[in-house]
This record gives structure tokens, sequence and C-alpha cells, in this order.
């Protein structure tokens, strides 16, 4: 875009954004603060994502950009449309191709390796924020390690429901030392976390931390010894495209006949099955 | 006969404001004020000293602003001293510390939550100081059990239960919030939720002010019982010169700030030196 | 066993002014193991400031209380840290006070427990055996076991209290007027409770002011006359 | 089979951007200039700029319009705008004593030295709807501006150049303090993240460019009751204040780059003891442009965020900087219109497990 900086953001800004992404990989799970700009595109529609990969990104890498696991999703448009007109990177929508990958609320469902980075858009950076509104008091417990209430929460939900309450953006344990908020994935895609190749990078631009799971660092969700972590049940369900039954499946209400239906919620890997399956 | 004492305060000293640096030589029973005429600061408690030993019932007594309470809130790191040390000799404090003495107050907050946890009990006068009145009564117990680590919900769940049973409160009350219990019942939560870990060392600040004379027995009575079977070292503060008398081996007696008088409690009560000691005794009497 | 010597208590009263008052003035006794001395004299003469003085509810002006501990050897009450006197309290030295003075609501039975349990970490079912057996003896109706003794006559009050100091056999026993409020058959019983606890090598120190009563059950009397101001 | 789930699409994104372009314009008949939004919205103009933090009258006017006057997105699109921008130097601290007042008023005292200046302003109108001004047109205004200078008794020469303080009034006699423990050093929220407790010039840059209606809410709750610092507006001047920057760094020499419009408000709250005598205590709020409400609500929170022993939200510090950037909260709540397909399912799926257990507990 002409008379703009490459990558929007002038290199001084970059630079900071850049420094508070190596601080957050050397301390996983650690929210960084950091000054976060204003973009063109609003607050709380993936700007902290936007600005990672803005301060990351090369003339040579390949961009693929998702949002709930779908390429052609309008805040996925909208992201692409700007990244690619103030860095002119070629765009890409298979997994495998992709050197960064900007995504919203999933994990691509293809295996990544240790050349990739997957920068996740992060709605609210603090996992204990459901119990504790102050910053300060936030900050406090992450410092001293005092965790006891996010387990209480825990707790709280199971005698109430025999059933934890938290669906998306499940609290896990990084490297064993802070409880971070793997951003509203399903819990589906938390597993993908632990020991992971790839470098995952979360960025929360309105509420300013940058943090950071390093490749092969241990990721475990808050469990109890006799009530184990779960994943959503798809048990019976495959998607209708492709007939996959071990992916996150999206559901949805058939307009004609009121059925439920389930499709992949990776819309580009489901594409790529497919092909596969017509091939055989 | 254990003739060691398992807690032990040293010049401990809490002064709100900025000291001067003659705030301690310019208040006190002498000056009758605990405000520093120089610099304004409030010396909450200034050069207190005791020992607490094993299976003792500590009393320390005196009118409101006396220091008494500041005393249990810094002994359980609810504030920080201006100065003093403080010593804890039991096992459990080994297995958080280490051998050797260490002064609690220089801790870390990690640290000091781990012993706060473990070796401490307290329970406030307001049962909202010591519990989240909107978390169910099961899970406030709870809380100090997953604080130690615990993991299993069933053990923990099987250790509520009996903690509410130690405490008499209603087993089938036990999901829901404090703020739906009684004044008595929210301080029996408090107890079984200070009992948790079976800490060595209870603080009680004033734990029956404001209850009914019929609940306040009752909950004396409870903690006269749980003391007997755990034998913990519990320092009681409060106003009430009956239930020092009733409850205490020795007493302590705090007057703006400062120790005045400490001794066996009977001899406290019924032949008291100091003068204000002989004041409290009297217009209590 | 224990040994008085030369002991004063002099109360300074600082309130609105300063006032002397004597509590005893000059005392000197001793009585050997398992010996029982009674102590007589007008009321107002400081009868009972010599058993506090014992027991440390009062701290001694002047003089020494010379006693043989158990667990500490020989040693002077007089002078000794509070922690040890609370030792002496629980293992050794009882008192009975001339009125019940516990905590409301606590069952009677379980008021003579807790002196027994304390001394001596047995069970409550075992303490509550013993406990059972001597409110038998002392004639306590069985549905007053369970009671509050707020509720008691002050005879019945007063047979919890000497039950409480009775039950777990101190070696030294300090009463204070133990049968100022019992009838004639409650007296008697008492009388025998303390002769058997005797036997068995308690030391008494006791008040009456029966002089016929404790003629009878003593085998040393202090008498007590006045005091100068 | 055959179903083709309905995502976004590239092309549907873009006709929806044209049809907010097609929905200003389409019965448009003589177009805004932006130089009429600019001279006539002028207020709005003040309120664009002071809430995007970025003084530039123009830009904010054609800000406004593209934004078809809607107000969050116009501060929205000329904070995107002033994010390009680089940032070159700071100026000196402006002064508000060299003011070129056009408006000043105190409340606390009848006679005020310098006198209460009531400049332009709505305050004393009536509300009554002016149809005339349906008909306005240039003749109207000539006519009107001809009349109003022409019987106006203006002496320039008896005109103060500068107005005293009434704030420092208080101060020389001992009235008021100002208390502020903490870091004072200067730090710019543009460049360093805030970490709570926020210092002081934070607090004050964040409600600078804050949003105003919820400025105004937050310090609403406070004089209406849930909060007591009981305000008196000790002075309210609105007018002109010379920029100045370091021209030179090694000799120092200071140069002028203009003037700026800004609302200066200080109030002055019931008095609190500390330390020692009781005094009145300052409560401080300035911001681009006119904008009274805005100055006088910052002034009222940052006095209310003072406060020893906070119950209320608006004392509360990070509540309340947390919850006034305009863009922040506009930016937010749009994004709940975003798909939220994954999260949903995840929810619905617990939701299920949860009613399964209730329904096999009360059979």
């Amino acid at each position: 875009m002409k008379g703009y900086n490459f990558g929007f953001l002038d290199e001084v800004s970059k630079r900071e954004i850049r420094r508070k992404i190596l601080k957050a990989i050397a301390i996983p799970g650690y929210q960084v603060p950091f000054s976060s700009k204003e973009l063109p595109i609003p607050r709380g529609w993936g700007t902290g994502g936007i600005q990672i990969t803005l301060s990351i990104i090369g003339p040579d890498d390949i961009l693929k950009v998702i949002d709930q696991g779908c390429d052609e999703s309008v805040n996925a448009v909208n992201i692409k449309k700007f990244i690619k007109a103030v860095t002119g990177v070629e765009l890409t929508t298979d997994t495998t191709e992709a050197t960064i990958i900007q995504t919203r609320h999933r994990i691509p469902e293809e295996s990544m390796t240790e050349k990739q980075i997957l920068v996740l858009q992060v709605p609210y950076p603090e996992a204990l924020r459901v119990f504790e509104p102050s910053e300060v008091e936030t900050r406090r417990m992450h410092a001293e390690a005092d965790y006891a209430r996010m387990w209480l929460y825990l707790y709280e939900d199971i005698v109430k429901f025999q059933e934890i309450s938290i669906g998306a953006r499940y609290p896990v344990l990084v490297n064993n030392r802070y409880i971070m908020d793997p951003s509203p994935i399903p819990r589906w895609d938390i597993p993908k976390l632990n020991m992971a190749k790839t470098l995952y990078l979360f960025g929360a631009g309105r509420e300013k931390r940058i943090y950071a799971v390093p490749p092969y660092t241990d990721v475990k969700p808050l469990e109890f010894e006799d009530f184990k972590f779960r994943v959503e049940d798809f048990r019976g369900k495959c998607c209708m495209i492709c007939g996959s039954s071990d992916t996150f499946l999206d559901e949805l209400i058939d307009g004609s006949s009121g059925e439920r239906i389930y499709i992949c919620s990776d819309t580009s890997y489901c594409k790529k099955r497919r092909l596969v399956r017509s091939e055989l | 006969m254990e003739l060691f004492p398992i807690l032990e305060v040293r010049n401990l000293t809490k002064i709100y404001g900025k000291p001067c640096g003659e705030c301690i030589s310019h208040t006190g029973p002498i000056y009758e004020t605990n405000i520093c005429s120089r610099c304004n600061s409030l010396v909450a408690c200034a050069d207190i000293n005791f020992e607490l030993y094993p299976g003792e019932i500590l009393g320390i007594v005196g009118e409101s602003g006396s220091g008494k309470s500041t005393v249990i809130k810094l002994l359980a790191f609810d504030v920080e001293p201006l100065q003093g040390e403080y010593y804890i000799k039991h096992e459990k404090i080994i297995n958080i510390l280490g051998n050797g003495q260490k002064n609690l107050f220089n801790l870390t907050p990690f640290e000091k939550r781990q012993i706060r946890n473990q070796v401490i009990g307290i329970v406030y006068q307001y049962p909202y100081l010591g519990l989240k009145m909107n978390i169910s009564a099961g899970g406030n117990i709870a809380e100090n059990l997953l604080v130690a680590g615990l993991r299993n919900l069933k053990r923990i769940r099987e250790k509520v239960l009996e903690l509410f049973e130690k405490t008499e409160l209603p087993i089938q009350r036990i999901d829901e919030p404090p703020i739906k219990f009684s004044g008595g019942m929210q301080q029996r939560v408090q107890i079984a939720k200070a009992l948790s870990n079976n800490p060595p060392v209870l603080f009680l600040d004033e734990v029956t002010t404001g209850l009914d004379v019929s609940v306040k027995a009752r909950i004396l009575d409870l903690i006269k019982n749980l003391h007997h079977d755990y034998n913990f070292s519990i320092i009681i503060v409060s106003h009430d010169l009956s239930i020092i008398r009733v409850l205490t081996h020795r007493t302590i007696v705090m007057k703006l700030g400062r120790v005045v008088e400490a001794g066996l409690t009977d001899q406290i009560l019924e032949d008291p030196q100091h003068p204000y000691t002989q004041l409290l005794v009297n217009s209590q009497l | 066993m224990l040994e008085v010597i030369n002991l004063s208590k002099i109360f300074y009263i600082k309130i609105n002014g300063s006032k002397e008052v004597v509590g005893c003035q000059d005392i000197n006794f001793k009585v050997n193991k398992g010996e029982f001395l009674s102590i007589l004299g007008p009321s107002g003469v400081g009868k009972s400031t010599i058993l506090k003085c014992i027991y440390r509810t009062y701290i001694p002006t002047s003089g020494d209380i010379y006693y043989e501990s158990l667990l500490f050897g020989k040693l002077n009450i007089a002078k000794i840290s509070d922690r040890t006197m609370i030792a002496l309290r629980e293992k050794e030295i009882g008192y009975v006070s001339q009125f019940l003075r516990v905590i409301p609501r606590v069952t009677a039975i379980d008021l003579v427990i807790e002196p027994i349990m304390k001394k001596n970490g047995i069970s409550y079912k075992e303490a509550r055996d013993i406990a059972e057996e001597l409110l038998f003896k002392l004639k306590i109706p069985k549905y007053l076991f369970d009671a509050y003794p707020s509720t008691f006559s002050g005879g019945e009050q007063q047979k919890v209290n000497i039950a409480r100091g009775v039950i777990w056999k101190p070696r030294v026993l300090l009463l204070d007027e133990p049968t100022a409020s019992l009838d004639i058959e409650s007296t008697k019983i008492v009388i025998d409770l303390l002769m058997t606890l005797k036997e068995e090598g308690t030391t008494i120190v006791a008040i009456f002011h029966d002089e016929k009563l404790a003629s009878l059950v003593s085998d040393k009397i202090l008498r007590i006359s006045g005091r100068s101001i | 089979m055959g179903y083709e789930a309905v995502k976004g699409g590239h092309e549907a994104i873009e006709n929806a951007c044209r049809l907010f372009v097609y929905e200003r314009v389409k019965n448009v008949k003589t177009p805004i200039k932006v130089e009429q939004i600019k001279d006539e919205l002028y207020l709005l103009v003040d309120r664009v700029m002071s809430e995007a933090s970025l003084y530039a009258p123009q830009l904010a006017a054609l800000a406004i319009k593209q934004a078809a006057g809607d107000c969050f997105e116009a501060v929205f699109l000329l904070r995107a705008y002033r994010t390009t921008l680089p940032r070159l130097g700071y100026s000196l601290p402006i002064d508000t004593r060299n003011m070129r007042v056009i408006r000043r008023i105190s409340a606390a005292f009848k006679e005020i030295p310098g006198g209460q200046i009531l400049g332009p302003t709505s305050d004393y109108t009536l509300r009554l709807l002016d149809f005339t001004l349906f008909n306005e047109n240039k003749k109207t205004i000539n006519k009107f501006i001809n009349e109003f200078l022409s019987e106006l008794d203006l002496d320039v020469e008896e005109f103060p150049m500068n107005f005293p303080k009434i704030v420092d009034i208080l101060r020389n006699e001992g009235l008021l303090v100002e208390n502020f423990e903490g870091d004072r050093t200067f730090s710019d929220i543009t460049k360093q993240p805030i970490i709570f407790p926020a210092k002081r010039c934070e607090v004050l840059q964040a409600m600078s460019r804050g949003e105003t209606g919820g400025l105004l809410l937050l310090a609403y709750s406070n004089m209406r009751g849930y909060g007591d610092i009981h305000p008196t507006i000790g002075e309210l001047r609105v007018g002109y204040v010379p920029v100045y920057i370091k021209e030179n760094l090694l000799s120092g020499e200071v140069i002028s780059i203009g003037e700026i419009k800004v609302t200066e408000a200080e109030i002055i709250a019931k008095f609190e003891k500390q330390e020692g005598k009781p005094s009145f205590t300052l409560g401080y709020g300035l911001c681009f442009g006119h904008n009274e409400i805005k100055a006088i609500s910052m002034a009222v929170l940052d006095r209310a965020m003072q406060s020893k022993n906070p119950q209320m939200i608006s004392e509360n510090q990070e509540f309340v900087l947390a919850h006034i950037d305009g863009v922040e909260s506009m930016g937010f709540c749009n994004h709940y219109k975003l798909p939220h397909y994954v999260t949903f399912q995840s929810d619905l799926d617990r939701l299920r497990k949860a009613q399964k257990e209730y329904k096999e507990r009360h059979k």
C-alpha cells in the first residue's frame, strides 16, 4: 500500500513487539504487556494477532489466515486483505504450505512443523479473569503461583453441574508454572499445544498482552485426578462433506429438513480430504 | 511436658503512616495515645514479645485500639510489620522451609502462603474476611485443601465432610454458600476451614463477638472440644474477659499498642498488677 | 512435699489513687507427702489467699513456697515461670474453688472428664466410665449427667466441682471450703472421697470453717487469727 | 450431500463496504464539504480530536464525513491514522496560565480576580428548536454577525492577556493540598502499556483520550451518590494555549509551533484529613477542543481515583481506566458480531453433558 511502511507498523513499534515476543518465549505462558497500536481494524477483531504477524512477517513468508477454522470467514478475509496490502506476501489456504498462520478460535487439524508459527488472536488473555476482575490481583496470583481459586472455580462447577462449565478457552498450565488462557480454541485443540513442534504466539490487542508457548513445552489442561479433562464429544457423528470422524465439527441446522448436520470446522483440511477421497 | 515454645514473637512493631523515628518513644499507655504527636502516624503495636507453647491457649485482651487484632493480622501475614521477628517450631515448617530458624516475616509471599495454609489456621471476627460468601461452604473449606495441592475430588469431598461433622455443621448444606447461613454457622465454617490442613497453630480473632449468648457458648464449647481432639496451640484475641477466663491458660493484656501485663489467666483476673488491668477487670466484673 | 515460709500477700490497688490490702502475712507451714492439712480461722482472715498463692492465682509479695515436683524436682512456686505452673496444674496440683466456674453449655459429665483426659490422655469412653462412677458415688442423679450445671442447685454444682478436683488424683489437692454448701450426707460422701484420695498418696490442703470436721480429717491444723494492716 | 456451509466470502464483504458508502451518498444533492463540518460542527470535531488524541481539525472533519457522522467510528478512523504517524518529539508542558481565554468561570466564588468570562456557550440558551435555521443562508448569517458585532462594546485594550488561577489562590492560602504519592515521572501510554496501579500522568492521559459518554457515566455515578467527593468547580477555562518545543536540544532554544484549543477543569473536592490539617483536594481535567462535560467528568474522576479507600467503581483506577476508551469498547462490542461457532459448539457440548447429569440425578 502506497505511503505505508512494510507491515504497516513503523520499525520502532515492530521492534518493541519482537522484543516482547522474545520475552514471552523466554517465559512460557507469562503475559507480557505491550503498547498495542491502533490499527485500521477494530479492537477485538484480532489486532493483537495482526500486530504480532506484522512484526514477524518478511517478504518471503507465506501467510494463511483462518477464523473459526475457516479461510473464507469475514474476519479472516478482512485481515488477509489488510496484511496482503501492507506486505505483499503470498497467501495460502494450505496449512502445510504456510510459514505463518494467523488464527482465531482454532488450531488447524493438520500437524504443524518447527518451521511454522501459529499466531492466535486473543480476546481475553487472562485465564483468571473468570473469577477475579482486578488486574493487580491476577498479576499477583501469577507472580506467586497462587492458583487455588482457579481450582476452586472448577470444584464449584463440578459441585453445581457435575460438569465443568468452561467450554472453549479451557485453562492450561504451561511449563508447570503459569496458568494460561489458550484463547477461545475448543478443548479439542488443547492437546495440540502440548509438546508441539510449532511456536505458538498469542496476541491480545485490546488488552495489550503477548504470550507464547515455545516448541516442545509441557502444556496441561487443569484436571482433577478423578475428574479428567475431556474434549468435545462427537461420537457417532461425522462430517457431511468429507466423512471425517476425527476432526472438530461445526453443528448446523439444515434449512430444509431442520435436522442437525455436521461439517468440519477446518475447511481447508476438509477440502483436502475430499480431494484425496475422490482420487481414491 | 514441652517447655519449648512452638511460636515466638520478638519486638513486633506495626506503624500505620510514615514513621518519624520517634513514634515509639512518644506513644503508648504513658502518653495515653497511640498517635505520634510529631508525625501523626498510628502506632498500632510496638515491642510486642511473647511465646506460645504446644497445646497452650493464650489470650490477648484489651479494648478496641489496643492493637490486639493487629498482632493477629501480623502473625497471619495479612499486614506487614515495621519490624519484628516471628518463629514457629514445627515439623511442617521444616517441610516448607527446611532446617534452621527463619524469621517468618522475611519469607517470600509464596512461602508465607504455604505457612498460612499448612501451619496457621485463622478465624476472623467477620466471616466475610475468612470466607468467600458466595462460594459454597464446602468449596470454602476445599480451597485450603486445593492450596495444599490435593487434586482428588473424592478425597477433597471426604475431608470436607469430615470437617463438617467435626464442627457440627449440617452436612446437607455443604453446597450452599455461607451467605445463607446464620452468624454462628458462618463461624463454624470458618473454623472448619481453619482446621482443614490440621495446623498446629490456630488464631481466633474475636470469634464470638456479636453472636447470641447461647450461640457463643456453643462455639466456645466447640473450640474447647477441638482443642482437646487436635491439641493445637491457640491464640485468642478478645475484649471479653469471660471468654478469656474459660478458655485460656495464659493472658496478655494490651493497651494502646503495648503489652502492659502478662501472666496466668486466673492471676490476671484475680490479682492484676498493672493499674490498667485492674481497671479492666473491675469494670467487667 | 510442700513448705510455706514467711508467705505474705499484699494487694496494691491502683485505681483512683493507691490502696494497700493485706491478703495474708508471715504464713509458715509444712505438709509432708500424704498428709492432710486443714486451715482454720475466722472469715476474711486470708485463708483463701494462701491457697491461691500456692496455686499461683495470686503472685506472692514475699516468702517462699517450696514444692517437691515429680516433673521438675524441688522448686519454689513463688518464683517459677507461668509455663511451669501450668504444667504443675495439669499434672500435679489440683484446686477446688468454692464455686464452679466453667463454660456454660458443657454437660456435667464432660466437665468432670476434662481434667482426667488432660492428665492421662485416656480415651473418652474410659474417662466417661470413671467419671460416671464418681458422680454415682457423689449421688448425683443420672439424668443430670448430661445436663448443664448452671441449672443445678448449689450443692450439686459443688459436687461437680469436687468431682473435677478429685477424678484425676492430683499429687497435691487444694480445697477451699469444699463442704460449705453441702448437707450432712453429702459432706460425709465428700470426706470419704478425700480420705480415699489421701490413702492413695495425695497431699491435701483444705480450708474449713467447721472446726469439728477439720479435726476429724486432718493430720495437721493451721490456725490463722488475724492480720495487721 | 452436496451441502456447502455459508461462510463469509470475499465478495459479500466487498459489497457490504460499498453499500455503506452508497447509503451515505444515495440521497445527497449537495455533498457536505469537509470545511463545513470543521466550521459548523466544530464541537463534534473537537470531541473527535480529543477522543482520537490527535489535534487535526481538518482530518477530524474528514473522519466525521467518512463515518457518516458516527462519532465512535470517526474517532476510530482518526486513531488508526494517528498510529501510522511517527512521533517526532514531545512538546514542553502547556501552561494554561498563558491561555488566550474565550470562556472562564468559577462556581466557587461570586467575584473572581479577572472576572467571570461567560464566552460562547449553550448553557444559558432556551432549548427551543430554532426553525429559522431551516432557512439559514449566507445572508442571514452576515446580518446576524454585523448586528452582533456592532452592538458589542469591545475594548481590546482592557481585555487581559491572561487570568490568575483560582486554585492558585486556594493553594497560597494553604486551603488546598495536592499530595500525590508515587511516581511522578512522565511516560507515554501510546508507547508503554499501563501497569496498575497507574502513574498519575498515565491516568490523565488515558482519560484525556477517553470517550466522553463513558467518562460522564462514571463521573455522574460518583456525583449522584455512588461516591462522595462532592465537587465544586474551582475553575473551568476554555481557550487557546501556545505549544512550544525545544528546537535545539543543546542550546535549549524554545519555539512556538502554534496554539491548540483546550478545555481545562479544576474541581475542588470535599476536604480530607491527609497527614495533619484538613484541606481541600483537587481534581484535574484537560482535553483537546471545547468539551466541558469531558473536562469536568475527567476532573471528578481524577479526584475520585485518588481516594485512599476506594469503595465505588468510579474510585477504582483499574475499573475506570480499563473501560473509558471508546475505540477499545466499541471494537469489543462489535466483535461479538463475528462468528463464534466454535466456542458456541464447545459450550453446547458442556451444556448437553450437564443437562444429562441433571436428568440422571433428578430421575
